[in-house]
């Protein structure tokens, strides 16, 4: 192969390294700042109780049985608790669908890591409620 | 090869827990730096999707199909949908078959940009690995925006699709094509035209388009070869928008070794493949019509499905992506799903391809055939 | 003392006689052990003077200084972890992410954590490894790759430790022995891929040892004389690289084939044999060899400013040092431009590049230059070669 | 006989499906670029373990596929090259999954948390 024709390639291509050292990253710091999530996005759920009708669509149509509801335990005259075990979930958003009542959103909301298995049931107060217990490290706040 | 050559040979496994061996293992004799026998053994991945399929209803069936490779969520679950309308004979709005055409093109260039980074990670070149890397990340914003998740779309449903497009979602589509046209001139130079990288590929696991049929493969292993064999063209389907395009099947004819192809003529096809993909998209997004996404009795026919069989079939990034369906009477879920997955072909086809080549030269050739343990395993 | 003398019969044994004798016979005692103190005294006295005058006199002191602290040890061993620091850095940079971030202002103490913590891990000896070989040549290696270090001609009067008169040979016989090692240290951690490694390193060197070898006799004929210091001096008025641009060439080539380095990756290559012959290393091992790598990096860029770009020659106002070092970190910058821009080669195409093409050029310049000084008398008269 | 008209048959999948109490059916796709076909060759097999001819001569690719659908239905190839386990591991040697009478292991179902789904049809018709 022509030897100049090589070391033209070769001298180009150190030219677009060269170029790309002095242009701005792509990655951005996680913990610290974080992307803006597009509305649809599919996190992790909110059940909202008031408009609930305890109709267990959700339920059946979650393809890993990932929902279980409790009829008895009512807040409001006709509604149920819904436990959401998110070590199964797989956020396919067919129960946000199955839902007529718009009793069940997804939120942009997608950090869930728990230290225990057990804490990633949530169960009926942690289901309705956004807010967490604050984060720290390193004396910044993250959540 | 004389007996005595055999037992001076010795064992390696290529194997699940290697770095570059994502999940699939690979036996190979070696006599000094030659391989002189290669026994690839699947199994790692397999998570029974035909057998889960026969327990979920006909709309959780394409969750099932999309996990069977990731990186084509819109393309993998595609043949299950097929299927599926095919036995409820569901008629798909025209604004779903165009979105789900849209769709399925940005999966594919996105697939392509994955497959860019990870084929020259395995050639040991980072920097050009991330940087297809991040323009694919313009796609993935894109899904996400339209559908939601970023992998797990589960974009199509029988019957339609779940999503509608809005100006945000254009936006975002624009966004990744234009980022992909401006940067190709320059992904061009550094891997078309390094040395090293003509070097590594030139004449590395090279077969006949004959050979290649004989062993299963489809997709753009097939079409480095000249055959312009593309079911978005040989078997147009009914529920997608192929046909308000025109654009021809990409091949690649390598004037030094016409029939054949190796893994050079494999990264051109998919340079072409891209920028078909790209075409195909630009032409389609002023097509767009209005209208409905989904067809208004989709819900309540695909609860029971009459008895039928149907053959979904999809021209994914790595080949003919199909699934055979087979349901009972009034049955909730399929009695029979076979899922077909091109890379079992390819997978396959290294038992008979590298022996012969250099152990340094194993990884490119199974690289170039674009790997992925999803469609083999199940 | 005991006999007849006191007219008795001659008693067995004179009592009193001996009770005098007791004291004289005490105090000789009491003198044997005072001299024996004395005596270790004033010897551990001459050891701590004989210390003392060779730390702390004047030029034993300095030397010490330059040898332990300035060009020395310490210095080197900070430049390493600065080199790391930097080589993650500019590869982040070059692949469009950023280098380490969280520990330290810019990530500068994610260096030091990673050595912490990779020295607190607890390193693994695989059970078919020959066990005292694979604790033994890690250090090795770090010692060979570091020594050299102290015939680089860092200043010319000064900050310089040591100047022999076949320094360049003994640098080489050093970077000879590395990959030595590294065959050895694949062999012996017993693993299939590890051995692969360490064949493939011996591959490398075996590939590149030639052309470095030829290119640097450039340098050294223009000179006259094969240490590094003579080669430096010589270049106060033209430096070598304008003289020989092609033997600059293939020695950097050359030199990073021998690292083992991106396009000459062989040896390391993790996407086929996962970690070349340092496979098995781990913990206080995987260290040492880490920055044994990153080492050989930088002696080779410190080689290359000396033989080529003219050592602590350079802006008349800055000390020779700084000079050395700014030169140092340009090249060392053109080191990990290079190895991350190119894919890998295999080690048959790594043999056939450096013989069918580094070799023939290095020859070429070398005789280039001969003619050059032989037929240009000018040109004679900037080298100190006593032209006519 | 198929390979030799059509010149660039390319051998996509072999499968069997199990129609209850020991009846069969495998089938055979073959798909043609240049004259745009799809073959679909249907064989109905009898008995608990039914032989075939291993068609593995003709078309290379199908060995695997035919290697798979012996160990998940128990249909044996006859002069098959490598007649290993492809997918299971080996403890499933015998187990044939994909036969209807495959019960999944439901002794730790209570675990899932899972109520075992109410509605027998709803498994396509497998007994329970």
């Amino acid at each position: 192969m022509g030897f100049f024709s090589v070391l033209g390639d070769i001298f180009k291509i150190l030219k677009h390294t060269f170029r790309q050292v002095f242009k701005r990253p792509f990655t951005y710091f996680y913990p610290f700042e974080d992307r803006i999530y597009p509305e649809r996005t599919r996190g992790r759920h909110i059940h909202v109780r008031q408009n609930c009708t305890a109709c267990a669509q959700c339920v059946r149509s979650c393809p890993v049985v990932a929902i279980r509801i409790d009829k008895d335990d009512k807040m409001y005259e006709k509604d149920a608790a819904l436990y959401f075990d998110y070590t199964r979930c797989i956020f396919c958003g067919h129960c946000v669908e199955a839902c007529r009542f718009n009793a069940l959103f997804h939120t942009p909301v997608v950090d869930l890591s728990e230290g225990d298995r057990r804490d990633l049931i949530y169960g009926p107060d942690k289901i309705t409620t956004l807010e967490r217990e604050p984060f720290e490290w390193r004396g910044r706040r993250f959540r | 090869m004389s007996p005595n050559i055999l037992d001076e040979a010795i064992d390696v496994w290529f194997g699940p827990q290697h770095v570059s061996a994502h999940g699939w293992a690979t036996k190979l004799t070696l006599v000094g730096d030659y391989i002189v026998k290669c026994d690839p053994n699947a199994g790692y991945f397999h998570r029974s999707a035909e057998k889960v399929l026969e327990y979920r209803t006909f709309r959780q069936g394409s969750l099932v199909m999309e996990r069977m490779c990731m990186l084509e969520a819109f393309l993998a679950e595609y043949p299950y949908v097929a299927a599926v309308e095919k036995i409820a004979e569901l008629e798909v709005p025209d604004r779903a078959k165009v979105m789900r055409t849209i769709m399925m093109e940005l999966s594919r260039l996105h697939s392509i940009q994955f497959w860019w980074g990870q084929f020259n990670a395995e050639l040991g070149f980072f920097t050009m690995a991330l940087w297809p890397w991040v323009d694919r990340e313009y796609s993935l914003d894109a899904f996400e925006e339209l559908t939601g998740s970023r992998h797990t779309v589960s974009f199509s449903t029988p019957g339609g699709t779940r999503f509608d497009f809005n100006e945000k979602v254009l936006k975002q589509i624009n966004r990744a094509v234009k980022r992909f046209e401006d940067r190709l001139p320059k992904f061009r130079d550094m891997q078309m035209g390094s040395p090293t990288f003509r070097a590594r590929t030139k004449g590395i696991g090279q077969y006949t388009a004959k050979q290649g049929l004989k062993w299963g493969l489809s997709g753009p292993p097939i079409k480095a070869c000249g055959i312009p064999m593309d079911l978005r063209k040989d078997a147009p389907d009914s529920n997608l928008a192929y046909n308000l395009c025109d654009w021809e099947v990409p091949i690649t004819e390598n004037p030094d070794h016409p029939g054949e192809s190796d893994a050079l003529d494999r990264m051109e096809q998919r340079f072409k493949e891209a920028e078909t993909s790209v075409e195909i998209i630009k032409q389609l997004l002023p097509q767009l019509p209005e209208g409905p996404i989904i067809d208004a009795k989709a819900r309540a026919k695909v609860n029971r499905l009459p008895a039928g069989e149907a053959y979904g079939r999809v021209e994914g990034t790595r080949g003919i992506t199909s699934l055979w369906l087979k349901t009972q009477d009034k049955a909730q879920s399929a009695y029979r799903a076979k899922i077909r997955g091109p890379c079992f072909a390819s997978y396959y086809a290294l038992k008979d391809l590298v022996p012969g080549a250099k152990f340094a030269d194993f990884i490119v050739i199974f690289g170039s055939l674009d790997p992925y343990p999803g469609w083999w395993d199940r | 003392m005991v006999g007849p003398v006191n007219g008795g019969v001659m008693l067995q044994f004179d009592f009193f006689t001996w009770l005098a004798g007791i004291p004289d016979w005490i105090y000789g005692i009491l003198q044997w052990i005072i001299n024996l103190v004395l005596g270790v005294f004033y010897w551990a006295w001459g050891i701590i003077e004989w210390l003392w005058a060779m730390v702390f006199s004047p030029a034993n002191f300095m030397f010490l200084f330059r040898a332990v602290l300035f060009p020395g040890l310490i210095f080197v061993v900070l430049t390493l972890i600065w080199a790391v620091w930097f080589t993650r850095k500019l590869w982040g940079r070059i692949q469009d992410r950023r280098g380490p971030f969280h520990i330290g202002k810019y990530g500068g103490l994610q260096l030091f954590a990673d050595a912490i913590k990779l020295i607190g891990k607890e390193t693994i000896i695989p059970d078919n490894a020959k066990r005292w070989m694979f604790r033994f040549l890690p250090c090795l290696l770090l010692v060979v790759v570091l020594l050299p270090f102290c015939f680089i001609p860092w200043d010319f009067d000064f900050w310089y430790i040591s100047d022999l008169s076949v320094s360049l040979v003994l640098v080489f016989a050093f970077l000879t022995a590395v990959p030595v090692v590294s065959l050895l240290a694949g062999w012996v951690s017993g693993c299939k891929y590890s051995l692969i490694g360490g064949f493939r390193a011996a591959n490398n060197q075996f590939a590149a040892e030639i052309p470095m070898i030829v290119s640097s006799a450039g340098p050294a004929m223009l000179a006259g004389s094969l240490s590094l210091m003579g080669i430096a001096q010589a270049q106060t008025s033209v430096w070598f690289a304008v003289v020989l641009p092609v033997n600059l060439a293939t020695f950097l080539i050359a030199a990073i084939a021998s690292v083992g380095v991106f396009p000459f990756d062989a040896p390391v290559a993790d996407s086929e044999i996962i970690f070349g012959w340092r496979t098995e290393f781990t913990g206080i091992y995987f260290t040492l060899t880490y920055f044994a790598e990153f080492a050989e990096q930088m002696l080779y860029s410190a080689i290359i400013v000396a033989l080529f770009l003219g050592g602590p020659v350079g802006l008349p106002f800055l000390p020779g040092a700084v000079n050395f070092t700014i030169k140092f970190i340009i090249t060392f910058f053109f080191f990990v431009l290079v190895s991350s821009s190119f894919q890998r080669l295999r080690q048959d195409q790594i043999v056939h590049y450096c013989w069918r093409y580094l070799l023939p050029l290095a020859l070429l310049n070398v005789i280039f230059a001969m003619l050059a000084i032989v037929y240009l008398p000018e040109l004679a008269a900037l080298l100190p070669l006593g032209g006519p | 006989m198929i390979n030799e008209e059509v010149h660039d048959a390319l051998p996509e999948s072999v499968f069997g499906i199990d129609l209850e109490n020991d009846k069969y059916e495998l089938i055979y796709i073959i798909w043609s670029h240049s004259n745009r076909l799809l073959l679909q060759l249907r064989v109905s097999l009898e008995g608990e373990r039914p032989e075939i001819e291993s068609t593995c001569d003709i078309f290379p690719g199908f060995e695997w596929h035919e290697r798979e659908t012996r160990e998940m239905f128990g249909i044996e190839f006859k002069n098959h090259p490598d007649p290993r386990l492809l997918l299971l591991p080996d403890e499933l040697e015998g187990a044939f999954p994909l036969r209807k009478r495959f019960q999944t292991d439901r002794s730790r179902l209570d675990e899932t948390g899972i109520t075992p789904p109410k509605t027998p049809t709803r498994t396509g018709g497998a007994n329970q």
